[in-house]
């Protein structure tokens, strides 16, 4: 049992209390028993994940751990191939990804790619495309936001890797998302820019619930109270942000994963 | 590149507007001055080149090419028939019961296409076009078999009206047909012209952004199937006949290389290359009988190495050139080979 | 069963004759990243060699294989060529190159051969017929099978035994890892081609006598391969040869079974399977 | 930069080029002679039917080189337009024969959609069709009958084989069944509907299962080998057929080659007719085929007609594809010398009319007086050695059709 400091919520019990579900069945997003495998390799097996409002929940663990497809499968990306996802109490499993994003789940990607023939500021009105109420002042304040004011008529495509990293948040908070899944937000970026997400993720507002996958622990570190470790698709180990830092075999899971990660990229 | 097509408001605006009055003018120019030939030849050729436009909206803007856009343009065209042949021979209703006609088998073929991309769209597609000329062979109420129909009644432009037939008259009529349709397009894809692009460029962001991306594009294709129907109506006025041989495979073929001439992000760069390769096969080729393949072949071997990008590109690169020219004023003289070629 | 015995071999026979076809068009394609329209041109130029070559003796009856094997090889060359300098432009306008060389490749050969049809001669033990299970079969037709037979083990050995086999499998898998292990792209690019080619001769000159080789050889040829590529899984040459056989046996039992909907069969088969496909095709994105 | 330059130069070169060949295409067909009359020849000379159009072709030139280039004593300018696969094709250059050559006759024509389509246009203009090969059941014209004034035909009626030969292959049957195959497109229906409808009037049954002729998908299918092996299920008396060129080629192999192989074979004559028997070769040997001409025919004018298509350097025997041509432009060749003064499509077309009893290689013929289609015979054909080529040589005469 822990105590968590949220704007809209004072008192958050543990996900392991069944009530907790519950009430996060009513206003935020469920999962239960989430299964996907890969060439009848498992990549994720779940038995439940749930956030409601206001949660900021990271997911960590190393790589090929299912933490990118558990993403995929709560932002619709990828179809589940069993198990149920209900969101503000509806069943959302057979929705589709664009479907789900009005819905109010918005997400960055891993490897963020932007639309090309567009200008900067174009992307993030495409974001918002479906709040067109607030025609360009929102668009321009989210690209003063991240950082990126100075290129906003440029062609998307020209922005470097970080600033497409950014121009992918912008984007992501253009949908006005009530759940943000953010993929690896921090990895690649310059230091300024790393500390301008710090910054960003710092305000969010308080109602928003944020599921963070992040390799970056100075982030997590920053924005996460609750702190899911996924190992091979199952959940290793998961609780209050502090108490999962303090575990031991989170350690050398990192650490492990960090050398692992390398070996496998080209 | 996309042919911007705003209202008016300023002289300058004024300027855009003269490539939708070039066709016109060259049609009316073509009907006063010539003798029957020409208005003939070049109505006939008008169909295929809105079936071009069709093509290059389903190709460029969706993104998905096809050769499927002829199943939607013999619906088109055999409606029309049918209908001229019942005696309901007005040109309006014709257009508008094409363009239904077309949008309805597009919308019904674009179900199962669009929520496939690349080759397998293209090979899909190919199924639809060879389906396409089976079915009106073997539907002989309708198509009249493998012969098809001939001497179809003529349309009449407004009740009252004497029936379009005389060359001129058609080849006029038929050119606003395809230079209207071909504006509506455009205006339309200019409107969507950032939704479209996004989706086409980046299908799981948008996703991710809340886009329908397989509806948006079902409604390309549906729309095209419009298009399509509308210049399977023109068919029927421009030839009066029609054979199952028409709305096939070879047509397909034609209208997508046109679209890949054209620039396939440009419907009217499409329509102008259609009438370039049926002029090759039809005109160019009519005092060498018998190697008009071998005339077309040429033009598309020419096309892919001299226009890469397609025509639009080229004149794309020709203003670029221009503009790049004027900026420099350069006092020195042309190099004698770029003069001679100009 | 009896009544399906002489369509099913002959399915098979088809089938096969067709795959070796069609497996020049799907390496050209998942090696060679080439949509090649051109191809069936290429089967009806080693038609045309093999007709004019073969006058009824055994040795003028390799002669003209060889030939038409050599002048597909050839015409492989030629396409590799026209095809280099267009990398990185799609598809689509290598569709517009090759459906161009396709339709000047056309009319050439009827310049050289005429618009007549061709057959070659054959020596006499294969211009007969032989008897199974109490009907009469074709001895041209079992000897196309058991070339085809040959040449598919063949093939599939070369595939999976050589070190350009597997170089060809790898480009098909992926063509950015073949330009890392220090083989050059445009070396295996210019060989695929030249590979699918000779196919298309040998396979021109199989069909000859059974079919014969006239105008409407190419485009038919080519269709045909195009469906069974299709079908067969993009690139896949064991993909290529199933599904080669399983057009051969709708083309034969198929029509005779539903003979209403004979000419539907073969294209709603081959919508239906792209349809129903669940994975992507290799070599292209989703 | 300068890449860009020399490339946007080889792209003007290639558009200037393309309009100059367009220009240059526009301004050609100014008349040579004035005094010549120019005559339109619209044959497949590219796609699946190239063959048939080179032969009439070379039919029409034969008859054109032996009269020294003239026809009714006037100068012919020949004009050839290239019908291609069909109407697509067809339709633009018969147009550009009628309009931009201004011929007075327009004469060829392979296939029947070509007909049926380009049959508007000549009546539009008044200029007379001289049809040499297909001729199809003219769809009506909105509602109405097709106005048939300026169309004229040395060939025949597309159900005429069938019809000609029903009654032999009845008596030669008796009571047995005979099986009825064909492609699936118009010609191949409107050939063995001639048969099987004169056929079953005879009293005659046919081998097929349900009692129609059997369609193959056309062009697809090139193996008829299953299609065969089926129909022998079928037991049948004797088969009638009707293919032409590359799949007459590939059916009458598989024939052979087949479990119908010692079941007689009835055609229409154009499955053995021209160079398709060369490559049919010994297979073909005994089809007995049924057509309005045999090369062996022996009058006078179809030995005169022979040896001057072997003196024009011909290596195979003459088919009727070269012989209707041949006459087409013997009949313009009397029609030509009763026009006085200058010719019009009009004047051209009312002397066809008045041109009689035409002496052909076939034997005589006229004019159906409303149809415009030859009053002819029909001979049965077998195909045997012939010295060192195969022929369609004579075997009885069948029958006079149109029946009067």
């Amino acid at each position: 049992m822990t105590t968590r400091h949220v704007d809209a919520v004072d008192h958050i019990p543990s996900r392991r209390d069944p009530a907790d579900i519950g009430r996060a069945h009513d206003t935020g997003l469920v999962a239960t028993g989430l299964y996907h495998a890969h060439q009848r390799l498992t990549v994720l097996d779940l038995d439940s994940f749930a956030i409601a409002p206001g949660d900021r929940h990271a997911v960590i663990g190393p790589n090929g751990a299912g933490k990118s497809t558990l993403l995929n499968l709560l932002a619709g990306s990828t179809r589940a191939q069993t198990g149920t996802i209900t969101y503000q109490g509806q069943t959302i499993t057979r929705r589709g990804a664009a479907w789900r994003a009005r819905a109010g789940i918005g997400r960055t990607f891993q490897h963020p790619t932007v639309y090309p023939g567009l200008t900067v500021l174009d992307c993030v009105r495409m974001g918002g495309w479906h709040h067109r109420r607030n025609p360009d002042r929102v668009p321009l304040e989210l690209l003063e936001l991240v950082g990126l004011t100075g290129h906003a008529d440029y062609p998307a495509t020209t922005l470097s890797h970080g600033h497409r990293r950014m121009l992918d948040l912008a984007v992501a908070l253009a949908g006005q998302p009530r759940v943000l899944l953010l993929d690896e937000p921090a990895a690649g970026l310059t230091d300024t820019d790393l500390t301008r997400l710090l910054d960003i993720l710092g305000t969010l507002p308080g109602w928003m619930a944020v599921i963070l996958v992040e390799h970056h622990m100075d982030v997590v570190a920053a924005l996460a109270d609750w702190i899911t470790v996924l190992h091979h698709g199952r959940r290793h180990l998961d609780g209050p942000a502090d108490h999962v830092r303090a575990d031991p075999t989170v350690r050398t899971l990192h650490l492990d994963s960090a050398e692992a990660g390398h070996a496998a990229r080209p | 590149m996309t042919a911007r097509l705003p209202l008016p408001h300023r002289w300058d605006d004024l300027r855009r507007w003269v490539p939708w009055l070039l066709p016109l003018g060259a049609a009316t120019t073509l009907a006063a001055a010539s003798d029957g030939y020409w208005p003939a030849t070049v109505a006939r050729m008008l169909p295929l080149a809105l079936l071009a436009v069709s093509v290059a909206t389903v190709t460029g803007a969706a993104g998905l090419p096809t050769l499927g856009q002829v199943a939607p343009y013999a619906a088109g065209a055999y409606t029309t028939a049918r209908l001229a042949m019942a005696g309901h021979t007005l040109a309006p209703v014709h257009l508008t019961a094409a363009a239904l006609a077309g949008a309805f088998t597009a919308g019904l073929l674009g179900m199962l296409l669009v929520r496939h991309r690349g080759t397998v769209v293209l090979m899909l597609s190919l199924a639809v076009a060879e389906l396409t000329t089976i079915t009106a062979t073997q539907w002989r109420t309708v198509s009249g078999g493998t012969d098809g129909l001939a001497g179809i009644p003529a349309p009449h432009l407004l009740p009252g009206t004497p029936p379009l037939t005389a060359d001129r008259p058609v080849l006029l009529y038929a050119t606003a047909v395809t230079v209207a349709a071909t504006a509506a397009t455009m205006l339309l894809l200019h409107r969507h012209h950032l939704l479209l692009t996004a989706v086409r460029g980046n299908e799981t962001r948008a996703a991710a952004s809340g886009h329908p991306v397989t509806t948006y594009l079902w409604l390309v294709h549906t729309g095209a199937g419009a298009i399509a129907g509308t210049a399977g109506a023109l068919l029927i006025h421009t030839h009066r006949w029609i054979t199952p041989a028409d709305v096939g495979f070879d047509t397909a073929a034609l209208a997508l290389l046109a679209a890949v001439i054209g620039g396939t992000h440009s419907p009217p760069g499409a329509a102008v290359a259609a009438v370039l390769v049926l002029g090759v096969r039809d005109v160019a080729a009519a005092d060498w009988p018998g190697h008009a393949p071998l005339l077309l072949g040429a033009l598309f071997v020419a096309a892919v190495y001299l226009l890469p990008g397609g025509l639009t590109a080229a004149l794309t690169r020709l203003r670029a050139e221009i503009r790049r020219v004027r900026a420099t004023r350069r006092p020195e003289p042309l190099p004698a080979a770029s003069r001679r070629t100009s | 069963m009896d009544t399906y015995l002489i369509p099913g071999l002959d399915g098979i026979a088809y089938g096969l004759l067709l795959a070796i076809a069609a497996a020049g068009l799907t390496l050209a394609f998942g090696a060679g990243g080439v949509l090649n329209l051109a191809h069936g041109t290429l089967i009806a130029a080693g038609g045309y060699v093999a007709a004019t070559t073969s006058t009824g003796t055994w040795p003028s009856l390799a002669a003209a294989v060889t030939a038409a094997t050599v002048v597909g090889a050839a015409g492989g060359g030629v396409l590799a060529a026209a095809t280099a300098r267009l990398r990185g432009r799609g598809h689509l306008d290598q569709a517009l190159l090759t459906f161009g060389i396709a339709l000047i490749g056309a009319d050439l050969l009827t310049t050289v051969f005429g618009a007549d049809i061709r057959r070659p001669r054959l020596p006499a033990a294969l211009d007969t017929t032989l008897t199974i299970a109490g009907h009469p079969y074709p001895a041209d037709r079992l000897a196309a099978l058991t070339a085809a037979v040959i040449i598919t083990t063949i093939g599939y050995a070369v595939l999976h035994r050589t070190r350009a086999g597997r170089l060809i499998r790898a480009t098909v898998d992926d063509r950015h890892m073949v330009a890392g292990i220090g083989v050059n792209p445009r070396a295996v690019d210019t060989t695929v081609l030249v590979v699918s080619g000779a196919l298309a001769g040998l396979a021109g000159a199989l069909c000859t006598p059974i079919l014969g080789v006239g105008p409407a050889t190419a485009p038919t040829t080519l269709l045909l391969s195009l469906v069974i590529v299709v079908c067969g899984g993009l690139g896949s040459v064991p993909g290529a040869v199933v599904a080669a056989i399983g057009v051969g046996l709708v083309q034969t039992i198929g029509v005779i079974t539903i003979p209403a909907l004979a000419p539907y069969l073969l294209l709603s088969a081959m919508a239906l399977l792209l349809l129903t496909r669940r994975r992507p095709l290799p070599g292209m994105p989703g | 930069m300068t890449r860009l330059r020399s490339r946007l130069r080889r792209g003007l070169a290639s558009a200037t080029a393309a309009a100059a060949l367009l220009t240059a295409a526009a301004c050609a067909g100014a008349p040579a002679d004035p005094d010549a009359v120019r005559i339109g020849l619209l044959v497949s000379l590219s796609g699946t039917y190239a063959t048939v159009g080179q032969d009439m072709q070379a039919g029409f030139r034969l008859y054109l080189d032996s009269h020294g280039g003239r026809l009714g004593g006037r100068k012919v300018d020949l004009v050839v337009g290239d019908e291609g696969d069909g109407p697509a094709t067809a339709v633009p250059a018969a147009q550009k024969l009628l309009e931009r050559d201004r011929v007075v006759a327009l004469t060829g024509l392979v296939g029947g959609a070509t007909v049926d389509k380009v049959q508007v246009l000549t009546t539009a203009r008044k200029v007379p069709l001289l049809g040499a090969n297909a001729r199809p059941a003219f769809t009506s014209e909105g509602g109405k009958p097709r106005d048939l004034t300026y169309t004229w035909h040395t060939s025949y009626n597309s159900d005429e084989p069938g019809i000609a030969i029903a009654d032999h292959v009845k008596s030669q049957v008796g009571d047995g069944a005979v099986y009825a195959i064909g492609p699936d497109y118009q010609g191949g229906w409107d050939e063995l509907r001639g048969f099987t409808d004169t056929f079953t009037r005879l009293g005659g049954k046919l081998a097929n299962p349900d009692g129609k002729a059997l369609f193959t998908p056309f062009p697809a299918t090139e193996n008829f080998l299953p299609y065969l092996n089926k129909a022998a299920e079928t037991k049948p008396e004797a088969v009638y057929t009707f293919y032409a060129g590359a799949a007459a080629v590939a059916f009458v192999k598989q024939y052979a080659q087949s479990d119908l192989k010692d079941v007689p074979l009835y055609a229409a004559g154009f499955l053995t007719e021209g160079s398709v028997l060369t490559a049919q070769g010994p297979a073909a040997t005994g089809i007995r085929n049924v057509l309005n001409y045999s090369p062996t025919l022996s009058n006078a004018a179809n030995q005169a007609f022979i040896a001057a298509w072997s003196a024009a350097g011909n290596s195979s025997p003459p088919t009727t594809f070269a012989m209707a041509s041949y006459d087409a432009a013997a009949v313009l060749d009397r029609a030509l010398a009763g026009v006085a003064g200058d010719v019009t499509g009009p004047k051209l077309n009312e002397a066809i009319g008045k041109v009689g009893r035409v002496t052909s290689p076939r034997g005589d013929w006229q004019f159906e007086p409303t149809e415009h289609r030859p009053v002819q015979r029909w001979y049965l054909r077998e195909v045997r050695a012939d010295g060192p080529v195969l022929s369609n040589v004579l075997v009885q005469d069948l029958t006079t059709l149109p029946a009067t």
